[in-house]
Parts: structure tokens; C-alpha cells; sequence
């Protein structure tokens, strides 16, 4: 085999010190083609090298488990025989580079990592994060995201029911993109991404190879965008194919159905190299790979491009001998093109060896398990900001004087129907509460499940502005407000994902922000119970040396026992008792807590300041009661709220706004603690619409849950009185414009 | 005066063409052997007004180029035809 | 002993087992049908689900009409047996010519998922039979290529002869004449944009679509199988 | 022989073309006031093998009227051009 080049490993993205250590795993010198495989494997993206010893803190037990982090997708037990199984996955780069492909070959991407665990994919949710979309390059970017994710999500048949969406000059210039997908299996069907069984065979199934993304991945996640995002990247782009996704994915389901794999894996990052070798060292096996089996869909292509080409729409599935024909046949009848291009190896002397072949010719021989759990992990240096007092100390709360709230509160108004009218959010007839509501509420059904009443729920959330002040507080602060979320649709929460979307990991700075997330989001998970099932690290989302703010997005997966009615929306109806349940000011000092908030951040442009205390035996009272009765009502018993919302972005304003323009009627609230009670971002309080507003609060007091009638819908202004005069008084017709107007009003103009 | 351009424009050579490759697919089946290599893309025609024959060309290869392709994955040719001033259609 | 409908699987269909359980929960028995079948023996009506056959590549319907089984429902529809075109179904009859005009892309250029009011104009098909006009329906809508498009002459016929089926009440695609809805001659082949099975269910939103899918399973027990 | 086929559809004139029109409103912004009457169509390409140019013009217009293109709102226009037999893909 010839020696490599000494520079070639650093342009294939290895340092020094990554080298000599695969010169020692190897005892001589690897070729080129072993040198692209290490290259690939061991960037940052495939091996999370800076971020797995951080990582492992995180809780991942729980009874429902049956899966946690480790495998394609984390899956957890629903009950009546059904496994959910969830995951999320960040498409940021690709995203900036061309917006409409990046944004749909990343739900390509979270979508095999669902139906390689033998799932059915049933939903998808994507969390977006641009700059505001007052300039032309920023319209263009969230024009191409979404029709993305609406072009293949659609086409391939899995709704997206829920989402969020953020707008901010720090991702101006460094957008993220993350997708969350759920599928469910019949629980006794669950399959692992591992390879076994000597003489066994590599099934490659789907697409051909192309020079797709070569090193793309790679390069394209592990490099920081500076300036025009084009230029030496465009080789890497991809084009999703949501019709090969499709036929890939009932062909896959069929093919477990029949029960003819043994294991099935999705090519993702480093494409064959990922696949082959992560298999291989799940299974403890050793693999024999012939690239010159691999249906090709450019001539000429080096065997190194072949191992590492991320052209999408492809899986590795391990299949008996016995089966092929049966494997053949009925990839077939799907039109999906499957290729005998390996074999399962044992050899007592040299086990676990990935070998490629040309034909004859062996190519590279390496430990499988090298290039995958045993890639290098570093403990980069860590440091808290310099000037982490002072941004304490920079508190809006008390510092910023009343203004005039009614403005304040229509320019906090988002009405998010613009994008999400874009996507399919009902096929399958689960979608029972879709984009828009506070999390997303499913029949838990499908094609192949065994029937049954339950639900379940997912909600993503995210509040880069808490976490850019505290990450370790910001993020316990989200899990709340998803917990929250899940409670309004009557679900209790039993398992999370994260995926965390940081800067560079070369700024100590970013390695403690991303070490405070870790550990406050492991203490938040801990205290309520919550195991982390899977996740995702982007890292380097920078521009121009500047970092983006730590910014974790966690889906949160709940379930319900029963699930035969429809839940209260977040809507007053004219007539009903607005009760604000938890407790309305927090302990201490301040009352109302506005550092953090989406109204110090739009309004008043402050950044900085202390984050509103979380009490999290007070947040899962709160929660736990609310969740109880719409449970009580989706179950088929008594409808006590007529609506219900928790409070969050923009506060008990914009909580009042969204559900008085939702429901057609105005609203009068009084006493109202000033503006800073308006739109403090206080955690634990959710507002409740009611006809009998006795009967709601004799049972929030019997839980130990504060509540109080703060007022009553009807007419047709808003009206807030605060106890130093009126705060807001605005027609619902300007209220209701604010809301349609703010984002479509931008999007659609040319 | 006046010209008729025309834009083609079309995936850059080896990246991905689905559209393409489905319709490829689907020729047998309608008695199409024959035919090989589909790549699909899109047309466009419009006028524009300008000097002389080099402005006009300039012009619209710089539309193509900042509005109609996206550089990152598209190529685009443009071709122009003089029309007669003013009077027709 | 209830209706036999033929529910048709192309490649790339998504919506195939929500129209079985649409036209279930109507009285129906359902099946589905793979798109290679050449024959459509022992249905009493067919139905083209809504999705992607084909990933639309080229045109929405422009690959599926020349696949084996669409042989077989022009037969099938010659024969008077019902037919119905739901979303990527109503794209493929257009295409295949058994029902006039075609199906471009929305007004606006996005893709609309959203619930759409829509009234019932005629009850000379084999969907609205028994309905009354005028009748109105929320039914969700959910399209790329969902604006109606035919001739002039195309046109005044569909009106004169009460074969404009649907319409918007508020028009979500830029359709000609607000048509949502269309019937053949004889009325037993109907296409649509918006998706009935959609709203077979008030847990997931509205049941306004029964009535028409009931029709449909009427329409289809009351012809011997073709 | 083989030839390369090149097969442009464009809308029927009087058919909406919503994409067009939306490029067309887009342009002053962008600066490109003196461009005019944007329509947006296809263009696909491919290979074809036939014994002469007449047969290969023949089954690229049939496959262009039966596949390609939907009569019912489309025009389209072919044009062939020679390619050097065998040795290139
Ligand atoms: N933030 C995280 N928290 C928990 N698990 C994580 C996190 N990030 C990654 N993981 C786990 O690490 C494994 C590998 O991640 P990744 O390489 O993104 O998977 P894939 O190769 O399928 O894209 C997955 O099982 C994932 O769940
Ligand atoms: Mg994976």
C-alpha cells in the first residue's frame, strides 16, 4: 500500500497527534484511502470528539427505556405493545449553504434514523433560528428552509405537526436548522444498527452513489461559515429525493415486517465508511466491504469517495443468505435497488477488521471499532465569560422605565401560520392538536399498530436569549416551559432529546457554555424524572469568529392514557373567567423578572441581567394539575376549561393576546402589577379560560397550585388595567393584525 | 432596442438530478429505450430593453446568475434574438 | 353487504390508508390495489388516494397515468363505475383524460395545508348525489398544483351541464371559477382537491367529509360490480 | 447514432404563469426595470439513439407531446443536435 502524503491528513481535516495515533492503531503508515476513512470518521460531527465527555453527564435510565443514546434513535415504551421512538438532529450548515436542499435532506436524514430503528416515521418538528427577516438574504434563507422541509416532508408522507421558529441578528449569518422526527413500532419488533453472524450479508439499499458531499458532512458541519457561504462548498451540496425516501422506507418496514434483517442501519454522515464501521463495532464483528459492488452513479468515482460519498437515500441492511432472494424480491416490488456489497467477517486472529476491497483488491484494513466508538474524545479548555458579574448586575427589571405597552405588546405579536400552513401537519388522521397549539397531541396509531386509545405528545423548545444570559439556568428554564407546553394538551413528559447548536469548541468561552448546558439540563432532567433518550451536537456555528449564542433545542416526548376527545385550545371564548394559575410573582426582591425576557430582548434591547427563578417541586404542582384536567377531558370526562395556555415568550400579554385573537373576543384583566407583571418571563404559570371559575380554583387549591381570577373575555378591545392605570387598550382588529400581519407581512412581499 | 432572451438552467454536472433519473425510469415502460441520460431543468424567456446586443446579453446573464439559478447547485446559458422595435405582439 | 371500493397504490401515494379508514368509517369495505394490477374485477368503485405517486416529478399524475392499472379504470369508469380523484388522485384523472382541464401550481407558489370551506354546487355525481346544493363543508385542502385551469369552451360545458361539483367559498389556490370539484358527463367520475378523508373524524378536526364519501359508497352499491 | 435532444415546454400564452409573474414583480427591487413578459417554463435533455436525425426528431417530438409536456396547457419544441458514436458516456 503506498504511504500517504505527510500534508494530505491535515486537508482531510486530522491533526498531528490524530495521525501518530492512527500510525499506532495501524503499526505503519495508513494509505490514503484508510487516512479519508479516519478523516472522515473522527471529524468532529461523526465523532462528537469535543463534546462526549460532556455528554455522558447527562441522565439516560428510565422505566419506559428501552433504548437510549447510543443507537440511530432513542425509543421508549408507550404501552398496548407500541415503542415510540425519537430523535433529533441538527441541518445548519447545509441549511446556510443552499437553504431548500440543506433543510430537506436534513428530515431525509432524521427520518432514516427513525425507520432504521424499525419505526414508522408518524411526525416531524423542526425548530428554526434566522435573523429577522427584514432583509432580502434572510427571507431568502427562510423561504428555502421551509420549502424544504415542506417539499420533502410532504412528498414523503410524514406530517409536521409542530415547531418553532426564532428570530435574531445573532443567526443572520449562521442559521440552525433542527429536525425532530417520532415513529412508532410494535414494540416486540424493535431492530438495532448492528452488524452479526459471520457469512451474513452487507446489503446496500436505495439511491447510487454520486460524489455527493464527499468529506461533506465533514466539511460542510465542522467548518465555521465566513462570509458568502458558497464558494469552496458547493461541491457539497445535496439534492434530497423524497420519492426514493418513501419507497426506502416501506421497503425497509417490509422488509423487517417479514422478519429478513438482522440489522439495518442508515447511511448518514461518512456515508459507507459511518455505516459499515459503526455496524461492525455495535455487532463486535469484523466487516469485508467491495466497493466495486457499489452501484455507482458517476463513472470514474476512487474507491476513498466511494467509502465516503453522503449521497442520501441509502441504508446498510445485514440479511442472512438464505434471505437474499426474498430481500431482492421484495426491494423490487418497491422499485428500491439493493446490492450484495459485503460480508459479515469473524476471523479468531484479527477480529473486528473493517476490510475494503476492489474486486480483489484489498484497499484498507482497520479496527472497525477505531474509526467508530473509539475515535479520540478531548477535553478542550473551558472558561465563563470575563465579564460574567457585570452582566449580572445589568438588570432590566428594575432599570427600565414603563412605555407604552400596548405598542410594545402588538410588536411582540408572531403569528407563525405562514410557515407551518406550508406543511402537511394531518396525514395518518392522528393530528388531533397541530402546529400552533402548545405541543402537538397524536392519536398513537399507524399503519401495523396494535390498536389503542393512547396519545402521545412532543413539543421542541429553545430560548436562546435565557441561555446566552445562564446556559445551566436557561436551559432547566426550557425543559420547564416544555413540560408546561405538554400539560396543555393534558400529557405527562417521559423522555428527552437535545440537540445542542454552539460555536466554536476552540473558544473555552463555548466549551463552558456547552458544559453548563450539559449539567443543567442533567440536574433539570434529574429532579423531574426525565431520562435523555438522544440528541445531536453542532458545533461551530460561527460567523466570522463570532459565536453563536449557546442555543440547546430539546424535544420533549409526553404520553396520555386515553385519548377519545378534543382538548381545550389556547382560546378565550366571550363570557368565560381568565384565571392565572401558579404563583404571579416570584420570591424575593424582584417581583417580576424581566432579564431574559422576550420583551427586555425586542423592546428595549437588553441581553443581560439575572434569569426569573425556577421552583421545580412548584413547576411539576402547576403542571401536574393542569395536565390532570384536560386529561380528564381527552379522556371522555369533564370539560372544566374552556381554554388553556401556558405563559411564556412575551409573557401573560402576549399569553392573553394569542388566546383572545384565537378565540374572536376581546378581553378585560385588572390588577395587573405593571408592565414588568405584563411581560415577565416568570416559569410555572399557566393562564386557564373557564366557565366556572369557583369550581377551577377550589381544585387548584386542593393541589396546592395558586390561582387567581385576573379576568373575563368579552367584548371587542383589550383591556388591561394595571394597578397604576390602564397598560393596554386596543381594538382586537389592530391586535388581530398585528398578529396575521407580522411575519406574512414581511415574507410575502417581494 | 429591444431583445427575446432565453435562460436555460440547469444542475451542475454530478449533482444529484431525482427528477431526471424518475423520468429515465419510467421510459421503458412507454416503449422509450432508447433514450438515455435525462436531466431535467428550467426555461425562461422574457424580453429586455437595452442598448445593443452586449448590454442586453450582460444584463441577462447577470439575472440569471443573481435571481433565476442558484449558483450553488445551477448552471445557466443565456440566448438572445433581436426583435423588431415596437409594434408586434 | 357493503360497498367493495378499490383503493389504487402508486408509488409515492401517501394517503392510502386514511382514505381506507375515511371510506371505512362511510360503510364501506376498502382494499387496496397496487398500481401494476391490470384489472379491477369484484369492485363496486375506485378510488385514487391523494400524495405523491412518482414524487410528481415532472407533473403531478404525469408518470402514474401510464401505469397498468390506469388502463384498467378507464374501463372501469366506461363501464359507469364510479371513480373518485382525491388531491394527487383528481391530478391523475386530469392527466390520464378522464376528467378535462388540469391542475397548476397554487396561486402564490407555496403548498397549502389548511382547512377550506367549500360548497356543494351540483348533485349530479357520484360524490354529491343526495347532497343538497349549496350545502356547505369544511374540508382540509392540502397542494402544491391545486389551481384548476381548463379552456373557455371547457368551461362553459362544465357550468351548463352542472358538472363544476365543488366550489371555494374563499378561493385558497387561484382556481378558475373557484372549482374545487369536477364530474365526467355521466357523473361517475369525480375529482377533487380537498381531502374528505381528512374529515371523517371530529377528534381530528371535522366530519364534513362523511356525507360525501357516504354518497360515494351509495354510488358504488348501487352498480353491480363492473 | 446517437444524438442529444434538447426539449423546451413552455405554458400555452393565455395560461397564468404565477412563477413568471412573480419574477417579473421581483425585478425593479433588484434593479432590472427594463426586462419584460418573464415566463417560466422546462427544459429537459437527453440522449438518444436512432438510426438518423429524422427518426431521433420524430420519437424526441412523441416523447415530448406524450410525456413531457400536457397538451391540455403546454406548447414544446425540440431541438436535436449530432453526438461523436460510442467512446463518451
Ligand atoms: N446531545 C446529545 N445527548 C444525548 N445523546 C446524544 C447527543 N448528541 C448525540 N447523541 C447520541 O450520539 C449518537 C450518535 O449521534 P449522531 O452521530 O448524530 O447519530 P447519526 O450517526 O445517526 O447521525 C446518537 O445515538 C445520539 O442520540
Ligand atoms: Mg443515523
Amino acid at each position: 500500500m503506498t504511504a500517504a502524503p505527510a500534508p494530505l491528513h491535515r486537508a482531510l481535516g486530522l491533526t498531528d497527534e490524530e495521525l501518530a495515533r492512527v500510525v499506532e492503531i495501524l503499526g505503519r503508515q495508513p494509505n490514503e484511502l484508510e487516512l479519508a476513512l479516519y478523516g472522515v470518521m473522527w471529524s468532529e460531527h461523526c465523532s462528537y470528539k469535543s463534546s462526549r465527555v460532556h455528554l455522558q453527564r447527562l441522565p439516560t435510565a428510565g422505566e419506559r427505556v428501552l433504548v437510549g443514546p447510543g443507537e440511530n434513535a432513542g425509543v421508549v415504551d408507550a404501552g398496548d405493545g407500541i415503542a415510540v421512538a425519537i430523535r433529533i438532529e441538527s441541518h445548519n450548515h447545509p441549511s446556510a449553504v443552499e437553504p431548500h436542499q440543506g433543510a430537506a435532506t436534513g428530515v431525509g436524514g432524521i427520518l432514516r434514523d427513525i425507520f432504521t430503528m424499525g419505526a414508522r416515521p408518524l411526525a416531524v418538528a423542526d425548530a428554526l433560528f434566522f435573523g429577522p427577516p427584514d432583509d432580502a438574504r434572510q427571507r431568502w434563507l427562510i423561504d428555502g428552509v421551509v420549502s424544504g422541509i415542506s417539499s420533502y416532508g410532504n412528498s414523503v408522507g410524514v406530517p409536521t405537526v409542530g415547531g418553532e421558529l426564532t428570530f435574531d441578528p445573532c443567526y443572520a449569518g449562521n442559521p440552525l436548522v433542527n429536525v425532530l422526527c417520532l415513529g412508532a413500532l410494535r414494540a416486540d419488533r424493535l431492530v438495532l444498527g448492528r452488524a452479526s453472524g459471520r457469512g451474513n450479508l452487507a446489503v446496500l439499499l436505495g439511491s447510487a452513489t454520486g460524489r455527493d458531499g464527499i468529506g461533506g458532512v465533514s466539511v460542510l458541519a465542522s467548518a465555521g461559515l465566513s462570509g458568502r457561504a458558497d464558494g469552496a462548498k458547493r461541491p457539497n451540496v445535496q439534492v434530497g429525493d423524497p420519492f426514493e425516501e418513501k419507497r426506502l422506507i416501506e421497503a425497509c418496514l417490509a422488509l423487517l415486517d417479514a422478519g429478513l434483517v438482522v440489522g439495518i442501519q442508515d447511511l448518514g454522515g461518512a456515508g459507507l465508511a459511518c455505516a459499515t464501521s459503526e455496524t461492525a463495532a455495535r455487532g463486535g464483528v469484523g466487516m469485508d466491504v467491495d466497493v466495486a459492488a457499489v452501484p455507482r452513479r458517476e463513472p470514474q468515482m476512487a474507491p476513498w469517495e466511494v467509502m465516503t460519498s453522503e449521497s442520501q437515500e441509502r441504508m446498510l441492511a445485514i440479511v442472512t443468505p438464505d434471505a437474499w432472494p426474498a430481500v431482492e424480491a421484495l426491494c423490487g416490488r418497491w422499485e428500491v435497488q439493493a446490492s450484495m456489497i459485503g460480508t459479515v467477517t469473524d476471523d479468531a486472529r484479527r477480529p473486528g477488521r473493517l476490510r475494503v476491497h476492489d474486486g480483489d483488491r484489498i484497499l484498507g484494513d482497520v479496527p472497525a471499532a477505531s474509526l467508530a466508538q473509539d475515535a479520540p474524545r478531548y477535553e478542550r479548555p473551558m472558561r465563563p465569560p470575563a465579564d460574567l458579574e457585570r452582566a449580572r448586575a445589568d438588570d432590566p427589571s428594575a432599570s427600565e422605565p414603563l412605555g407604552d405597552c400596548g405598542a410594545e405588546l402588538r410588536a411582540l405579536l408572531v403569528d407563525p401560520s405562514w410557515v407551518y400552513r406550508q406543511y402537511d401537519h394531518q396525514l395518518f388522521l392522528n393530528t388531533v392538536v397541530g402546529p400552533g397549539g402548545d405541543a402537538a397531541l397524536l392519536r398513537l396509531a399507524g399503519p401495523g399498530l396494535p390498536p389503542s386509545e393512547r396519545g402521545v405528545a412532543v413539543t421542541t423548545d429553545s430560548a436562546p436569549r435565557w441561555c446566552a444570559i445562564d446556559p445551566r439556568a436557561g436551559v432547566a428554564l426550557v425543559l420547564a416551559e416544555s413540560v408546561a407546553n405538554l400539560a396543555c394538551v393534558g400529557a405527562s413528559p417521559v423522555a428527552v432529546v437535545n440537540c445542542l447548536n454552539f460555536g466554536n469548541p476552540e473558544h473555552p468561552e463555548v466549551v463552558w457554555q456547552l458544559s453548563e448546558t450539559v449539567d443543567g439540563l442533567a440536574e433539570a432532567c434529574r429532579v423531574w424524572g426525565l431520562p435523555v433518550v438522544g440528541g445531536n451536537v453542532s458545533l461551530y456555528n460561527e460567523t466570522d469568529g463570532v459565536d453563536i449564542p449557546p442555543t440547546p433545542v430539546l424535544g420533549v416526548l409526553g404520553l396520555v392514557e386515553r385519548l377519545v376527545d378534543r382538548p381545550p385550545e389556547p382560546v378565550l371564548a366571550a363570557g368565560a373567567s381568565v384565571v392565572l394559575l401558579g404563583a404571579r410573582r416570584a420570591p424575593g426582591a424582584v417581583a417580576h423578572p424581566l432579564a431574559g425576557s422576550r420583551w427586555a430582548l425586542e423592546c428595549r434591547d437588553r441581553r443581560r441581567g439575572v434569569l426569573p427563578p425556577l421552583d421545580p417541586e412548584a413547576h411539576a404542582r402547576v403542571s401536574g394539575f393542569v395536565a390532570a384536567l384536560v386529561a380528564e377531558t381527552i379522556g371522555g370526562g369533564g370539560r372544566l376549561l374552556d381554554g388553556v395556555h401556558d405563559v411564556s415568550g412575551g409573557g401573560l400579554g402576549v399569553a392573553l393576546a394569542e388566546m383572545a385573537v384565537a378565540g374572536g373576543t376581546g378581553v378585560v384583566v385588572s390588577g395587573i402589577d405593571g408592565h414588568a407583571e405584563l411581560f415577565t418571563e416568570l416559569p410555572s404559570r399557566i393562564l386557564a379560560a373557564t366557565s366556572h371559575p369557583a369550581a377551577l380554583c377550589a381544585r387548584a387549591a386542593a393541589a396546592g397550585v395558586p390561582a387567581a381570577v385576573i379576568g373575563r373575555a368579552g367584548g371587542d378591545r383589550i383591556l388591561v388595567e394595571g394597578r397604576a392605570g390602564m397598560l393596554v387598550d386596543l381594538s382586537m382588529t389592530e391586535l388581530a393584525e398585528s398578529w396575521a400581519g407580522s411575519l406574512a407581512g414581511s415574507l410575502e412581499r417581494a | 432596442m429591444k431583445f427575446a432572451a432565453r435562460v436555460e438552467v440547469r444542475l451542475r454536472p454530478g449533482i444529484a438530478d431525482p427528477e431526471g433519473a424518475t423520468i429515465e425510469r419510467a421510459l421503458p415502460a412507454l416503449g422509450f429505450d432508447e433514450v438515455r441520460e435525462v436531466r431535467a431543468g428550467r426555461s425562461f424567456r422574457f424580453e429586455i430593453e437595452a442598448a445593443d446586443a452586449a448590454t442586453a446579453g450582460r444584463r441577462a446573464e447577470e439575472l440569471a446568475r443573481r435571481l433565476l439559478a442558484n449558483p450553488v447547485i445551477e448552471d445557466s446559458d443565456v440566448e438572445l434574438q433581436g426583435l423588431e422595435p415596437a409594434g408586434e405582439r | 353487504m357493503s360497498a367493495r371500493i378499490g383503493v389504487v397504490v402508486f408509488p409515492g401515494t401517501n394517503c392510502e390508508h386514511d382514505t381506507v379508514a375515511g371510506l371505512e368509517r362511510a360503510g364501506a369495505a376498502a382494499t387496496l390495489v397496487w398500481h401494476r394490477e391490470d384489472r379491477l374485477d369484484g369492485f363496486d368503485a375506485v378510488v385514487l388516494p391523494g400524495g405523491f405517486a412518482h414524487g410528481d416529478y415532472l407533473r403531478p399524475g404525469a408518470i402514474a397515468r401510464f401505469s397498468p392499472v390506469m388502463a384498467a379504470v378507464a374501463r372501469f369508469a366506461a363501464a359507469g363505475g364510479p371513480v373518485l380523484g382525491i388531491c394527487n388522485g383528481f391530478q391523475v384523472l386530469t392527466e390520464a383524460g378522464l376528467l378535462p382541464g388540469a391542475l397548476v401550481k397554487n396561486r402564490g407558489l407555496r403548498f397549502v395545508c389548511a382547512p377550506a370551506r367549500v360548497r356543494v354546487e351540483s348533485a349530479r355525481s357520484a360524490l354529491t348525489s343526495g347532497l343538497e346544493p349549496g350545502t356547505e363543508l369544511s374540508i382540509p385542502v392540502n397542494h402544491f398544483s391545486g389551481s384548476y385551469v381548463c379552456d373557455v369552451a371547457t368551461l362553459a360545458e362544465l357550468r351548463s351541464a352542472g358538472r363544476v361539483v365543488l366550489r371555494y367559498v374563499e378561493n385558497p389556490n387561484g382556481s378558475v371559477d373557484d372549482i374545487a370539484g369536477v364530474a365526467s358527463p355521466e357523473g361517475n367520475v369525480v375529482g377533487l382537491m380537498p381531502h374528505p378523508e381528512r374529515a371523517s373524524d371530529a377528534l381530528v378536526g371535522s366530519s364534513d367529509g362523511l356525507p360525501l364519501l357516504r354518497a360515494l359508497v351509495g354510488a358504488a352499491a348501487g352498480v353491480p360490480a363492473a
